[in-house]
């Protein structure tokens, strides 16, 4: 599944029927990504999407992923919308015959998704609100992977 | 008449973020917004900002059709 | 939360939990070990704990863990006794500021728990029974972390 | 008496997993069992077998009290 949601959701519900029924997967790893209240320095965190284009450009990455790391299967939630601190922004599962192709493959779509994903994110804070681009951390992260 | 979208601070600095636009032709199209809205033409002219022509990213100019859909696309920030 | 159980558990349960009510948390990441059917080759794992003594070597490890990778939380939920196949064995979840310290803790994690951890293995399949010793790749694994 | 537990491959050789034996020292405990069950005694001598006294493991020999609780460990498998 890749998908968007304007909604809240519970990562504990995916994962739950992200594990039903495998009988030959013997890893699953998941990252959840939590919207930080900074202390009060982020009220709100506000994220826009390109319906269509971006669910098309997560798949791409998620099928390199399968084809890298030998998966079993792959599961992405994003949020868009306004997202309020405390709530979950994204829900990646990979599911793998072994742990390390599990965990490297989450690891490289976060880096994807954190970084190069289709989304303008903008942040209404206690100044105002303002676009964000990714951190030069996050670049440095998704280079690992060229 | 092809719509056009704009994304991120594009459609802050415009006032819209879709609407549709009567040229057959990707620059075209672009010359015809920054015709009307100096500041958008500028905000569309920056670095980074990429198109897309019916969902795929395009370089340089190309023709477009009468249903297309073509996005303006600032620097993509990840989620 | 260190603990071992004899019955089947829902990861995604565990994971809705540990997720509930964080506030200064960006990154959630876990890994979940299933038990594989090995095509038939192995019908019921077996796996003996020493009640007391695992939790609490277990629990020395996850506090390194938090000191390392600078971790929020830690939850390990561990099963013993007989699980077949599909069957969840292990559970780990980290929580941490951002997603890289995240997934290096619940990889070391997973390392120390699959290759040094107080248990010790059965493999029941159709050949009879047979204590397991770990890997070779498991050793190398654990030995990255040194 | 000290109770003594035998984990993994050591409780199906002997054949039990937890018992009461009367000795006062690590060495002793073992040397008793071996008395016993040869096959026992060989099972505990091999290469990486550990001892905890008390849930926490000890190397060399070791007084026992009365109360004391005695784990033979095979080498451990990881979950």
């Amino acid at each position: 599944m890749i998908a968007l949601t304007e909604k809240v959701f519970d990562p504990g519900a995916l994962l739950s029927e992200f594990c039903r029924g495998r009988q030959e997967t013997g890893a699953v790893a998941t990252f959840t990504g939590i919207a930080r209240a900074e202390a009060g320095g982020t009220s709100i965190l506000e994220l826009e999407a390109y319906p269509g284009f971006t669910e098309a450009e997560i798949g791409k990455i998620a099928d390199q992923a399968r084809a890298r790391f030998g998966l079993h299967d792959v599961s992405i939630l994003h949020r868009v919308g306004k997202i309020a601190p405390g709530e979950p922004i994204v829900f990646v599962a990979t599911a793998g015959a072994h742990r390390r192709a599990a965990f490297e493959a989450c690891d490289f779509l976060m880096d994807y998704l954190k970084s190069r994903a289709p989304f303008w994110k903008k942040e209404h804070g206690p100044a105002g609100a303002r676009w964000v681009e990714p951190h030069a951390q996050d670049h440095a992260d998704a280079a690992r992977w060229d | 008449m092809a719509k056009v979208l704009l994304f991120g601070r594009l459609g802050d600095v415009a006032g819209w973020r879709e609407r549709q636009v009567a040229a057959t032709a990707l620059y075209a199209i672009r010359d015809c917004l920054a015709a009307e809205d100096p500041a958008l033409g500028e905000a569309l002219a920056a670095p980074g900002v990429q198109i897309a022509l019916n969902q795929a990213i395009v370089r340089g100019d190309a023709p477009v059709g009468p249903e297309a859909e073509v996005a303006f696309l600032p620097p993509m920030s990840g989620g």
